[in-house]
């Protein structure tokens, strides 16, 4: 397989990277996805999935089937567990066999897991992630009027939280930071949130520490650090993600990356969830583990593969979700983490009975972030204007 | 502030303003790319003048959801091609009519060309005037007035069109008179 | 759409017959050599035509042409030129009309539609940029001129343009014009042409605008050209108040069958401009045109709206009939509109017909019960219903003037002052120095007043700018007292410059109007720098005199195959006056200037046919491959059907 | 027509009554016509140009078609949402399958056009004038003024 492009990951990273290949002219035949999984799916209709109770098929990328035509070649099943850089082959593991492949270029695309804290008890059967379709099933498969708590409230734990009071079950969601969605939104944007998902009958705890998941061999319940007590049948993990970034380094870190996904080893990429990324406001790399990082990255490794230049300014995140009744759009830089990267000026916020706003400055006025929450229908949200204006501002249009 | 006034009474409907605007704003003569549009029904001599009258706190410039629609220093509503992104809330929130689209489907209106407006300086008729607030809502008053002499709006009959004829013979007499012993 | 000289526009030949729309692409040298409108049509006709041939016959062609401006800001420039061999004359037949339709044609990228053949049943082309269909028209056919664009524009859009016909046109009424946008008429009977096609009408909306090669010289020509008129003290308050009903003071219509002329202090009551003001209820105009000659009407009477009464209407139906009630003139008018006829034809030959009458010549028994009196106003609106639809005496005045002459006996031929066919009453040849009868004789349509009459003294232009007109002299147009028969070549060249322009040169006659820039850069150099900005390409005086000429030379070929021999170019008296000394002079200098014109144009002065070394000197020598050495039946007008042969005839 | 087709909405004309929504062939609606305190409002992809949505789009899932219409290939869609995001009209929109879901224009014959009785939903080419006929106080100048 000297030459041919050699994909490790089947998730979204993995697919696109394939298809941007293919679209750049590089022959299907050349490639080769190594992918635990087959086929891949959206990650982000896990919660449709569960709450309309939707076939696989519909979650299901249909871009991995139309690869397999093209004649990509798919080694479903397989874990690639060993690189070896200088003869540019990775060792696989297949049905219990290993073996190698060689490879021209290395896309390592391997994604990222669910963080599990450490805390007593979160080894317990029925302690779940919400990161695939086994967390899933084993979800939808609850009893209807179940009890179940999630811990952490950014977007996956809120969206699985409303998914499954859809589902007609008891919900509580613990956050142990000051707010709900703590990286995404400013606190009265949160605030309003809140209010809604009190309003669906969802409990939310903010600033509350879980001490220890209960139970025996089954989860029975929650405790929290004051001593407080959530019975619960079901607990969902959604305390973030960790890049599976083992092939390239040990320490469990992001892998670095220069503008095009390039590292450090000559024809090895990387993207998706277990790489870092370019961030388009401040061009520092960052790791946000975001599906439309993973496929602006697939574009950009998938041009240098064919020997294309890339000068690429980076990703300008754009956000939205709804969550019940509330949309929560975000574009550019919030808060969080404009302070985190050493750039936060002022925040306005501003609001009518259902909706809020707010907007992120840098210190020289120059807006980085915008947010909105809002409830029911309005004609037009500032979410482009957003969008364009971050664009203008800082480093002209984005690749 | 300068405005730009149509004086529906004088238009003949000759369409000179749309050409002329349409070749201002991209050196074509077409009259669908024109930012003034006069619908004209020519068998009853009647015509309806949409354009821009720059409201003041615009609908256009409220609803734009990028903000590409900015007031400039001649009082001109003025797109700013850069931002737009052609969803033509503009020309839906324009109570007039008076943003249209042309060939890529990027809205057009009237600029005012910059405080010195084509339409008005063709325009054959003096239909289409120019110029202070005061002195143009003036002057439609005048010509309302005048359209109510001449009998435009139906009603009695008016005196005033025999005598402009009149007028006509005469002055041609004059020139007759003038022409006398002409040598050519 | 952009510059002609790219070859972006097209002409669209639409063959009935085969049910089929072709397109070709106009070549930037046919530009060069026809200019455009009534040049590209006169250039199709000879070349699809192999005359002689019956106009009524399926053979006939139509051919529409926008003119080489159409669609820009250069004011005046919405002429729709029509041409066909004629019904009425048997020859060359155009006449342009205004309205909207020229400039969408251009903005559909079309410098000229093409009609040929016959469609099984009653049709209509829809035409809109690319797209060329043609539909079923049953529902439409009977319809009046107004009826017919109302029930277009509401299947089409209010912005179509629609030219048409009314049911004149459809009873083959031999004087039916293209009625286009209701009030704008091609005459020479086209209209009839369009009904042996089976052809109701042609709605057209055009999209794509024309952009000059060189936008900003020729927007700043054509806003120096619009300043001109908008300044003129004459235009302004005579032209835009009055429009062509100037005529009625200056130019002396014909009283009672041209027995005599009203000069301005002997018009009665009911024909002053001011009688007809009070009718008015609005001006307008063609499409970018900034004179508003047009009144819009109101007939208290019938509650009708009309728009357009002319000078020429006025007179023929009017004054020539000796009827002087103005509401009666309007209502006439509008109905010729509403039928689709031509006015002046309509009324000459109702003016005829009281003249021989009245001689004694018509008997009271062929009349049928219609009244003949002069100034019998309600009786000829009556006449003017029954000749649309050829009903009683109708069907014969429907023939139009020499052909009426004809039927009714070839010894009233000499009442017929007509020149192949075409009537413009009679002048005789000493008046303005022989240049009006000598113009008659030479027009490549026959008698007319469009084709260089008027031009050639500078009548109207002296009214507006002396200051110009001399001007134009020391530029070394040619002065009519001293040389009548250049005067008139220039005349013509001017004319048929403007018809291929697609300016309009009929509201006042004049130079300034018919010639762009001509007031400021005598004669045909403000038309060379036009061309050239507009087109792109190389463009001198000299192109555009030549252009001119061989339009006309093209067209003279036309008639020439139709049967146009010298004797044709003859001068028309009243048969008392011919026999007198003092006519039998002035019918001898005629032929004097018709022999200095035929050699000055390049044709044989024996036969009047263009002369191969002039056709081949202006580079059309196939031309003169199509007629040299060839002999033709002569003309002899039309030939005439059988008169219940036509639709509704009896 | 040389220009594009546009579909143009005039939630003013709109009496809520949903024959348009019935009307759409997708499975999802990818019209919607949710109650305003006034009135009604019509949430209908307006394919702009340049379209934040394609730009947003990383996944080459959106694009402009030759006539101009902002498709979505679902297919290629991956419900990021990044194109909801940055949609100023919510006209891009996730469906209750987890897709996202927006007008194609039904191919260039739009089927909820052909539904409204009201006059509330216009197809169009341009450059055209049309849409200055339809307005409110243009309309009734046109009456007044003797054109209908």
């Amino acid at each position: 397989m000297s030459g041919g492009t050699v994909i490790v990951g089947g998730g979204i990273g993995g697919v696109y990277t394939a298809m941007n290949l293919i679209r750049e002219g590089f022959p299907p035949e050349k490639i080769t996805i190594i992918a635990r999984e087959w086929p891949a799916y959206s990650r982000h209709r896990l919660a449709e999935f569960l709450s309309s109770k939707v076939p696989f098929g519909r979650i299901a990328l249909g871009l991995s089937k139309r690869l397999s035509w093209m004649g990509v070649r798919v080694l479903a099943g397989t874990e690639a567990i060993s690189l070896d850089t200088a003869e540019k082959t990775v060792g696989i593991k297949t049905n219990g066999g290993t073996s190698e492949v060689e490879y021209g270029n290395l896309v390592v695309a391997t994604g990222g897991r669910p963080f599990l804290p450490p805390i007593p008890g979160v080894g317990l059967k029925g302690v779940v992630t919400f990161h695939g379709s086994n967390d899933v099933e084993f979800l939808s498969s609850l009893p209807g009027g179940s009890r179940t708590v999630v811990i952490g409230a950014g977007l996956v734990g809120l969206t699985a939280a409303v998914a499954l009071r859809k589902l007609g079950h008891g919900v509580t969601v613990i956050e142990a930071r000051g707010r709900i969605l703590p990286n995404l939104l400013e606190g009265p944007l949160a605030e309003f949130v809140g209010d809604h998902l009190t309003r669906l009958g969802i409990q939310v705890l903010t600033s509350s520490l879980v001490e220890e998941v209960e139970g025996d061999e089954w989860v029975e319940g929650v405790r929290l650090r004051g001593g407080e007590e959530f019975w619960a049948k079901s607990v969902v993990m959604a305390t973030g993600v960790r890049p599976n970034s083992g092939l390239l380094r040990r320490d469990g870190r992001p892998i670095e990356v220069d503008e095009a996904g390039r590292t450090g080893f000559p024809g090895v990429y990387a993207l998706g969830d277990c790489a870092m990324s370019r961030d388009f406001i401040t061009g520092e790399f960052v790791y946000r583990p975001l599906g439309f990082v993973a496929g602006h990255y697939a574009q950009l490794v998938a041009r240098a593969i064919v020997g294309r230049a890339v000068a690429d300014r980076g990703v300008i995140p754009t956000v939205y979700e709804a969550i019940g009744p509330v949309e929560v759009y975000a574009v550019g830089l919030g808060g969080a983490e404009a302070e985190k990267l050493g750039v936060l000026g002022d925040v306005e916020v501003e609001g009518g009975e259902n909706w809020r706003e707010a907007r992120v400055f840098d210190a020289d006025g120059r807006l980085i972030g915008w947010e909105r929450v809002q409830s029911g229908h309005l004609h037009s949200v500032g979410s482009a204007n957003a969008y364009l204006r971050i664009r203008e501002l800082h480093g002209g249009r984005a690749e | 502030m300068f405005v730009l006034g149509v004086i529906y009474e004088n238009c003949t409907g000759c369409h000179l303003c749309e050409l002329a605007c349409s070749y201002k704003h991209g050196g074509t003569f077409n009259p669908l790319l024109s930012r003034i549009t006069i619908l004209t029904k020519p068998e009853v001599q009647t015509s309806v003048q949409v354009y821009c009258l720059q409201c003041n706190d615009a609908a256009c410039e409220r609803v734009c959801p990028v903000d590409a629609i900015k007031r400039d220093k001649s009082g001109a509503y003025v797109i700013d091609y850069s931002r737009c992104i052609g969803c033509r809330e503009c020309a839906y929130a324009c109570p007039f009519g008076a943003i249209s689209f042309d060939f890529k489907a990027r809205p057009i209106k009237c600029d005012l060309c910059g405080g010195e407006p084509e339409c008005v300086d063709v325009c054959p008729h003096d239909a289409i005037i120019f110029g202070p607030e005061e002195k143009v809502s003036r002057e439609l008053k005048r010509a309302k007035a005048t359209g109510v002499a001449y009998g435009i709006y139906g009603g009695a009959e008016s005196p005033y069109r025999r005598k402009k004829a009149e007028e006509a013979e005469n002055f041609l007499r004059e020139i007759w008179k003038r022409n006398e012993g002409l040598e050519l | 759409m952009s510059a002609l000289s790219e070859g972006e526009s097209e002409i669209l030949f639409i063959d009935l017959s085969r049910g089929k729309a072709v397109k070709q692409p106009v070549k930037p040298e046919d530009t060069k050599l026809y200019l455009g409108g009534r040049g590209f049509n006169s250039k199709t006709l000879f070349e699809m035509l192999n005359g002689p041939i019956d106009p009524l016959s399926v053979e006939n062609i139509i051919a529409l042409g926008n003119g080489a401006f159409a669609g820009t800001a250069l004011p005046m420039t919405s002429r729709l030129h029509i041409s066909t061999i004629s019904p009425l004359s048997g020859i060359l037949g155009d006449g342009n009309a205004g309205g909207e339709f020229s400039a969408m044609m251009r903005y559909a990228g079309y410098d000229g539609i093409v009609i040929l053949g016959r469609a099984e049943r009653p049709s209509y082309v829809w035409i809109e940029d690319e797209e060329v269909e043609i539909r079923d028209a049953s529902e439409l056919w009977g319809m009046k001129s107004g009826e017919l664009v109302d029930t277009l524009r509401d299947e089409h859009g209010d912005d179509v343009s629609v030219a048409g016909i009314g049911p004149a046109g459809e009873h083959l009424v031999r004087f039916a014009t293209t009625m286009v946008d209701k009030y704008h008429a091609g005459a020479r009977g086209s209209g009839a042409v369009w009904a042996t096609k089976n052809l109701k009408a042609i709605a057209i909306r055009g999209t794509k605008g024309v952009e000059p090669a060189d936008p900003e010289t020729f927007y700043k020509l054509s806003r120096e050209d619009l300043e001109y008129f908008k300044k003129s003290e004459f235009v302004r308050r005579i032209y835009s108040v009055i429009g062509t009903h100037y005529g009625m003071m200056s130019w002396y219509p014909g009283w009672k069958y041209f027995q005599s002329h009203l000069g301005p202090d002997d018009l009665p009551e009911g024909l002053r401009p001011r009688d007809f003001a009070e009718f008015e209820v609005g001006r307008t105009q063609c499409y970018s045109c900034p004179l508003a000659c047009k009144d819009v009407y109101y007939l208290p009477k019938s509650g009708e709206y009309g728009t357009s009464s002319e000078f020429e209407s006025i007179y023929a139906l009017g004054s020539n009939n000796g009827i002087t009630d103005t509401e009666a003139i309007l209502r006439m008018e509008h109905l010729a509109d509403e039928y689709g006829m031509d006015v002046i034809t309509l009324g000459d030959t109702i003016a005829m017909a009281r003249f021989l009458h009245e001689k004694g010549l018509i008997s009271d028994k062929e009349l049928d019960g219609v009244s003949l009196e002069w100034g019998d106003a309600e009786g000829q609106i009556e006449l003017v219903k029954m000749t649309a639809y050829r009903r009683g005496f109708g069907n014969k005045l429907a023939e139009g003037y020499r052909n009426f002459a004809k039927l009714v006996g070839k010894e009233v031929l000499a009442y017929s002052y007509d020149v192949k066919g075409l009537n413009r009453g009679w002048y005789e040849v000493d008046f303005m120095n022989g240049i009006f009868t000598l113009a008659h004789a030479t027009s490549t349509r026959g008698a007319d007043h469009l084709r260089g009459r008027s031009w050639a003294y500078w009548e109207n232009d002296v009214n507006m700018d002396p200051e110009a007109v001399k001007r134009m002299l020391e530029a070394g147009l040619p002065d009519y007292r001293k040389d009548p028969v250049g005067a008139l070549i220039e005349a013509e060249r001017a004319c048929t410059l403007a018809d291929s322009l697609g300016r309009c040169k009929g509201s006042i006659n004049m130079w300034f109007q018919a010639v762009p820039l001509v007031w400021k850069y005598p004669v045909f150099k403000g038309t060379a720098m036009l061309l050239k900005a507009f087109t792109g390409m190389e463009f001198t005086e000299k192109d555009v005199v030549e252009a001119t000429d061989r339009i006309y030379l093209t067209e003279m070929a036309i008639n020439v195959r139709q049967g146009i021999r010298k004797k044709h170019y003859d001068v028309k008296f009243p048969p008392e006056l011919a026999k007198t000394e003092r006519f039998r002079r002035q019918v001898k200098r005629h032929w004097e200037m018709v022999d200095e014109y035929l050699e000055r144009r390049g044709c044989d002065v024996e036969t009047a046919y263009p002369k191969r070394e002039a056709l081949e000197r202006l580079g059309i020598g196939k031309v003169a491959d199509a007629i040299d050495g060839k002999d033709f039946p002569e003309w002899d007008g039309p030939p005439l059907w059988p008169l219940e042969s036509y639709p509704g005839g009896e | 027509m040389s220009g594009k087709q546009l579909l143009h909405i005039l939630p003013e004309r709109c009496t809520g009554c949903m024959d348009c929504v019935k009307a759409c062939p997708m499975e999802e609606p990818a019209i919607r016509i949710p109650k305003t305190p006034g009135g009604w409002d019509i949430v209908v992809c307006r394919h702009c140009s340049p379209a934040p949505c394609v730009d947003a789009c990383k996944f080459g899932a959106l694009w402009v078609k030759e006539d101009g219409t902002v498709f979505l290939a679902k297919e290629l869609c991956t419900s990021c949402k990044a194109c909801a995001a940055v949609c100023p009209f919510g006209a891009v929109f996730l469906g209750p399958t987890g897709e996202m879901v927006k007008c194609d224009l039904c191919n260039g014959e739009p089927k909820c056009v052909e539904a409204c009785k009201e006059g509330a939903l216009l197809y169009g080419g341009t450059p055209d004038k049309g849409l200055a006929r339809e307005r409110k106080p243009v309309r009734e100048l046109l009456s007044i003024r003797g054109f209908v």
